[in-house]
């Protein structure tokens, strides 16, 4: 309920910003301080265990709320997102992203249309740049998702990657 | 319009034929053994296709299952791909000539 | 048996940038093989880099990572000569780990 | 009188020519073969269709004449996925024999940095010999089996001997020999004829369509297309050579493939190296 989608355009994101904030001050109230009270130390070293659950989920609501606990994903310019427009081979699509906010502690990478949303999950240690590398697979065309845990907030980016059927070239 | 008159003819004779009577097993061997030779000479001419190789194959599955009908069928598309497949190569002995960079 | 793991770690000032890949198969599960049968998921799940006995780094991976997979990260600190453990264990339980010197 | 003996032999090696070419109309077009021209007029259609293309980057396929795959190999080959073939590769080649002999003792210059002589004609046996053959060759005569070609220890080895001729551009020679020029000829033919169902050439893909996109990869320029061979493409999740392109390039056209080392394959092999004459060796390489 307290989730929402990020957004591609800008108009958009901005709108939804306004709502957000509405809704911020509402899921506030109703977990109460609880979640705020978590140390963050603590929270990272909860986190250190592989996301079982998370890496079970099949669309990106259930993945970012077994991953974050039903974090508010607020779209960000300051994740950068790199990925191709068109994937040279779906089996191997090259994704960076780099985050310049501070007090990143988890860089995460869903994928809507694969089968399991999630796809990478990475804890960001103090000391750490919050910048990360890696090349996955698509299962097809599909939006490329990170969400981004800064100072306990959540920021969201997302890039639509088209994966078209190979088999022939070279 | 020649190509329009054969596949009339054709139809006029599959239809005319192969109600009367289902395929037998000679029927089968006949229709095979062509398709297998016109396959080889796409062999010796080094120009086989490979959905060739798999109408044959078909056409034994078929036969050994002790379906006939269409083990003749598939024979017959295997014989038609394969020589369409000779003529290719025939074709392309001095056509290819005409692709070369100059 | 050689390292399934290749590690190229440079310190650039104050940080080091790592790049690794790691030799694995990464099936997701819904690959079929010759014969038609699916090829069960076996895939990394962790992939952790120590410096100096300090977590550096952590992969949580699924099996949506490449074949092969490929990493690259950095962090702050680490100089010439220092060493990096790097260990991976996927979900079959198997894992490997090496060393390697950063440049 | 030795004028006229002259005479008379000069009439009948005339009439010898003409029989001949009576008779064997196909050997006109071998004496028409004109490799050096060939080369000229192939390397002149690539460079005039990709003007931007530097002759090395050739090499590189699709990767020198589309930007955005171009990106992703770059990110790619921050840490190339044959890595672990080109090591493998090294210790294959260094490991001796039963015999206690070695690869290196098979080859000029030990086998390093000749990649680019390959495939080359040999003038003994009157056949042309690549350098997957004559690796194996090398294995046969110090009494080990031969290695499959197309995948695994063939292609590491590959990948390790084309790692050490990196940079050195192709060096094919066409002897004067009237079986090496047939050989050529052969490839040339294999390269430009229509084959399989789907009545495609290699020239339809790799000289008309080069550069364009067939469903989701964009086809590489003939022009050295082997330099980066042998290759790990995304596709395939592993090593090739340049056995398993050609048989793979036949298989998607529906034609039957023949077998790795078919003297057709080896003759194309000839032929698309040479044209290729004077990109560098870029291999092993990565291909999508």
């Amino acid at each position: 309920m307290s989730r929402i989608i990020i957004a591609t355009s800008a108009g958009l994101a901005v709108e939804r910003r306004l709502v957000l904030q509405v809704l911020g001050i509402g899921s506030l109230a109703a977990m109460g301080l609880a979640a705020g009270l978590v140390p963050r130390a603590q929270a990272a070293e909860q986190s250190l265990a592989w996301p079982k659950n998370a890496f079970a989920q099949k669309n990106e609501a259930a993945a970012l709320d077994a991953l974050f606990e039903k974090p508010i994903v607020v779209p960000s310019d300051k994740i950068s997102l790199d990925v191709p427009e068109i994937a040279e081979n779906g089996a191997v699509v090259p994704v960076s992203v780099t985050v310049a906010l501070p007090n990143v502690t988890s860089i995460a990478l869903l994928i809507p249309e694969n089968p399991f949303t999630l796809a990478a999950y990475y804890p960001i240690p103090e000391g750490t740049e919050p910048s990360i590398s890696c090349r996955l697979k698509m299962a097809k065309t599909s939006d490329v998702v990170t969400v981004v845990e800064a100072d306990g907030k959540h920021y969201g980016a997302r890039k639509q990657v088209k994966v078209t059927l190979g088999g022939c070239g070279g | 319009m020649r190509l329009a008159l054969i596949l009339l003819v054709a139809a006029v004779a599959l239809t005319g034929v192969a109600p009367a009577r289902a395929a037998t097993q000679s029927d089968f061997e006949t229709a095979y053994r062509a398709a297998a030779e016109a396959e080889r000479q796409a062999g010796v001419l080094r120009n086989q296709w490979t959905p060739t190789e798999t109408a044959l194959k078909a056409a034994e599955k078929a036969a050994a299952t002790k379906d006939y009908d269409a083990a003749v069928d598939l024979a017959r598309r295997a014989q038609a791909l394969a020589e369409a497949s000779i003529d290719q190569a025939k074709d392309q002995d001095k056509l290819w000539q005409n692709a070369v960079l100059k | 048996m050689a390292s399934t793991i290749r590690v190229r770690a440079v310190a650039h000032g104050e940080s080091t940038e790592v790049q690794s890949l790691i030799q694995h198969p990464m099936d997701s599960g819904f690959v079929k093989d010759k014969d038609g049968k699916l090829i069960p998921p076996h895939y990394i799940e962790t992939v952790t880099f120590d410096w100096n006995g300090k977590r550096v780094f952590t992969a949580f991976w699924g099996p949506a990572v490449s074949k092969d997979p490929y990493l690259k990260f950095s962090f702050k600190g680490g100089k010439k000569g220092d060493t990096l453990k790097i260990g991976w264990s996927d979900n079959e339980g198997k894992s490997d780990e090496t060393t390697a010197t950063i440049l | 009188m030795r004028m006229a003996i002259a005479a008379i032999g000069r009439r009948a090696a005339a009439c010898l020519v003409l029989l001949l070419a009576l008779v064997l109309p196909p050997a006109s077009a071998e004496q028409r073969s004109d490799p050096a021209a060939d080369q000229r007029a192939f390397q002149a259609y690539f460079r005039k269709a990709f003007p931007s293309v530097g002759l090395n980057d050739f090499a590189n396929g699709p990767y020198a004449v589309d930007k955005d795959m171009r990106k992703q190999w770059e990110e790619i080959m921050q840490f190339p996925p044959y890595d672990f073939a080109l090591d493998d590769g090294k210790k294959l080649f260094e490991t001796p024999f039963k015999n206690g002999k070695t690869y290196a003792d098979c080859f000029p210059q030990k086998g390093i940095g000749i990649r680019q002589n390959y495939p080359y004609f040999d003038r003994q046996t009157g056949e042309v010999v690549t350098l997957d053959l004559a690796i194996n060759r090398c294995r046969e005569k110090n009494g080990e089996t031969p290695l499959a070609y197309q995948v695994g220890d063939m292609a590491a080895i590959d990948a390790y001997m084309a790692s050490t001729s990196r940079g050195k551009p192709f060096a094919i020679e066409i002897p004067d020999d009237p079986r090496a020029l047939a050989a050529y000829e052969e490839g040339k033919k294999f390269f430009y004829a229509r084959r399989g169902q789907l009545n495609f050439s290699c020239a339809s893909c790799h000289v008309q369509a080069a550069g364009k996109r067939l469903r989701g990869d964009i086809l590489a320029p003939a022009l050295g297309i082997l330099a980066s061979f042998p290759i790990y493409r995304s596709d395939w999740g592993s090593m090739g050579t340049v056995d398993r392109r050609f048989i793979s390039c036949n298989e998607q056209v529906r034609s039957v493939a023949f077998k790795p080392e078919d003297a057709l394959y080896r003759d194309l092999e000839y032929f698309l190296s040479y044209m290729s004459n004077g990109v560098a060796i870029a291999g092993p390489g990565t291909r999508p």
